[in-house]
């Protein structure tokens, strides 16, 4: 399996039966793809529609039913469509259980930085901020470091998007939950060691006293 | 009954140089293509933009970017218009960012006569700069002001002869927001129907916000 | 014609064309029977919809289609059904061009008292409060004294439904128009003479240059 | 998927002594009756209510008012109900009287994350008493803050499995609203229907807020 599908996996086994789940774009997206038998998730999309489904095959896509990423979508029966303001009513409201969203940095605080880069690229925070502090839990799903360097840091060096509101990150070589005390250790990804883990993150890690692995196929 | 149908030039000589327009739509989904069209043909220069985005060069508000019609955008997000960071960077353009769904509850926070709100949305970020925080019941709020335009200009599938509207799935998003916070009310139909053709339980936005009609063709 | 069809007669012919107007329970109620041919109101009720029509037939009525005194009503063709939240963003929102309310006291200042006497009778201010406030023309339709005393006051005795939003006093014997200056009696009711008007008034009245009589057939 | 049925005697055991409930309705209509003769038969005290109003002495929660199971009530409108006013001058109830759009606005803002909000009703009268008031652009606005409930018992006249809600004409009221401001949601449908038989455009309340569904045989 990649990196990113190790990723996805694992995120998709933090969600519970019955929770509203919005995704970012990228590689959050592909969560939808490894929800376990069984688990009932309704995914939000925040440009207006609960009941997030598959992408439409080509040829059969409808332009007026696009997620929030502007690309052709699906709604599942149960899903309902609404206006901006009820989306983040929704969001903001708590009445989403988990966001999955990337990152460009994360900080042992719990702080994201993942809308700007100053001098470089400036898109803007779209419903991110609402996210990240609506959420009830809110996972981060990225790749553990960008060409070699630590995204995972002491103190976030980018604009914040949000203040202290991660509660897990998920990387092709670690789950790690922050917590008062700091950053835990809970499992290693597949292939990696504590030492790859400590060697490819600058924040301090606690290394949990059941520390487990995932991603490794029975 | 008073006729709110007018032609598209006719409304889009309504918007003069230096006016605040609101666009409805996300990512061009649900934006009002021909008023835009209309408007780029009519070169209206110095134009404030209330909108989620601005969408793509050749789609949306986009194409009145490229043509450099707006002074200042207030938006969530630009990312997908590499024309309004040219403008940014060369101070062409003010852009405010604003977190979504801060920007939609300031519309309609405009729209409804209340005076401002807090949210917890961009605390100890950028989009907190310069504002007030206050703390209710232990935890902090940054307060948000409302926003109104000259005119808005809605995009709605279906809009009977008083303006009452139907939304096709996620073409709805600001729309409906929007018909409420200006004072001109521009509504773009696809198909115009008779008054009394929508179920009163099917409308989705009152034509009581609503001034003029274009379109109904489609 | 009875007192009460004088005055719901002349307030009705204070309306425009297009106005969206709350009528209160009461006297205000009648108005909509005298709306002028060719004139198009919309009726809205602060329960949740716009389009009021008129009481339906014994036998005949829904009773989940009730007005804001919980009376069986019927919408009319362009109505439209939503919540409280909505309701009154239409109504603070400034959405409503005139509301129609009865009061026990209104002073000078064009403050309006309606909703309480202290000791006596607490019924609330249900949405009295917000429509005087957030409607574009306040019209107190009432009988000019009660019980031989004036209700047009120096200054409310009772406690206040709104601070200075009172617009236009339409009674039996007058329609008094509230400015900066004070109170201007314009008009005269159909049998009144100035010097009935100014006994039955304890509030200072300046007599219009223009003062004419309402409610004389042709 | 979760099953959100249970039966009404399971919903009423839900709502304990000294609990704080909404209740959706204006003067009984689209209030859940049943829940309601449920929770008269069961007697529970000291609760707070937060409703529109306290319907009537035989309708609504005007029953539970006449069963003395209120030691607070918050409501815009108690007059059509005397047991209310008797109760309130006889010191056994608290009553606090808040306009209607304040009302709902504070049970959305509990619903949505927002702290607080200024609004321009009660300037200058009792329902300012004792509150903020901040001038802005001149104007005079109250601050007001949020309302949440332990429990929200909300009528629906359908609901699906997940308890998306269709509200027929005028129940609808403060019934989606108050589905967003409670720990806890319980929604009494006439008709109960499965997933998908009501089209993603018709539903007027997502089943993401919902608990539990009661009823279903009427």
């Amino acid at each position: 399996m990649d990196e990113k599908k190790v990723i996805a996996k694992r995120v998709a086994q933090l969600l519970n039966d019955g929770d509203v789940v919005n995704l970012g774009i990228g590689l959050p997206t592909l969560v939808a793809n490894y929800i376990p038998e069984g688990i009932d998730i309704t995914f939000q999309s925040e440009n207006g529609f609960l009941g997030l489904g598959p992408a439409p095959k080509e040829g059969e896509e409808d332009w007026e039913l696009v997620n929030a990423g502007g690309m052709p979508s699906s709604i599942l029966p149960g899903g309902m469509f609404f206006d901006s303001a009820t989306s983040f009513s929704i969001i903001r409201g708590g009445h989403v259980d988990a966001t999955v969203l990337g990152a460009m940095e994360v900080d042992e605080k719990g702080n994201l930085a993942n809308w700007k880069i100053p001098g470089k690229m400036v898109p803007g925070m779209g419903g991110a901020m609402d996210l990240v502090v609506g959420a009830k839990t809110v996972i981060i799903a990225m790749v553990h470091t960008q060409k070699g360097k630590p995204k995972i840091l002491k103190r976030c060096t980018l604009p914040l998007t949000a203040k202290e509101q991660v509660d897990i990150i998920v990387t092709e070589m670690a789950l790690i939950r922050v917590t008062k005390d700091g950053l835990v250790l809970e499992e290693l990804g597949p292939e990696a060691s504590v030492e790859d883990v400590v060697a490819a993150t600058e924040a301090e890690l606690i290394i949990s006293p059941n520390l487990k692995r995932f991603g490794v196929e029975e | 009954m008073i006729n709110k149908i007018i032609s598209i030039d006719e409304a889009a000589d309504m918007v003069k140089d230096g006016m605040t327009i609101m666009v409805g739509g996300f990512l061009a989904n649900g934006t009002p293509e021909r008023l835009i069209d209309a408007l780029v043909k009519k070169n209206v220069k110095n134009l404030t933009l209330i909108c989620n985005d601005t969408g793509f060069p050749d789609k949306g508000v986009g194409k009145m970017v490229v043509n450099k019609q707006f002074k200042k955008i207030i938006a969530s997000h630009v990312g997908t218009n590499p024309e309004t960071a040219n403008q940014m960077n060369s101070g062409q353009t003010e852009v405010v960012l604003t977190p979504q769904g801060t920007l939609v509850e300031k519309i309609r926070c405009g729209g409804n006569g209340l005076g401002g709100f807090y949210t917890p949305t961009g605390i100890g970020t950028e989009a907190a700069e310069g504002k007030e925080i206050r703390v209710i019941n232990g935890k902090e709020y940054v307060f948000e002001t409302p926003l109104r335009a000259d005119i808005a200009l809605i995009k709605a599938s279906v809009a009977d002869k008083k303006g009452n509207m139907i939304f096709n799935k996620t073409t709805k998003n600001f729309n409906p927001i929007m018909a409420t916070a200006a004072d001109i009310v521009i509504v773009e139909a696809d198909k115009i129907v008779e008054v009394g053709e929508i179920d009163p339980d099917h409308v989705m936005c009152s034509g009581i916000f609503v001034d003029y009609i274009v379109g109904g063709d489609k």
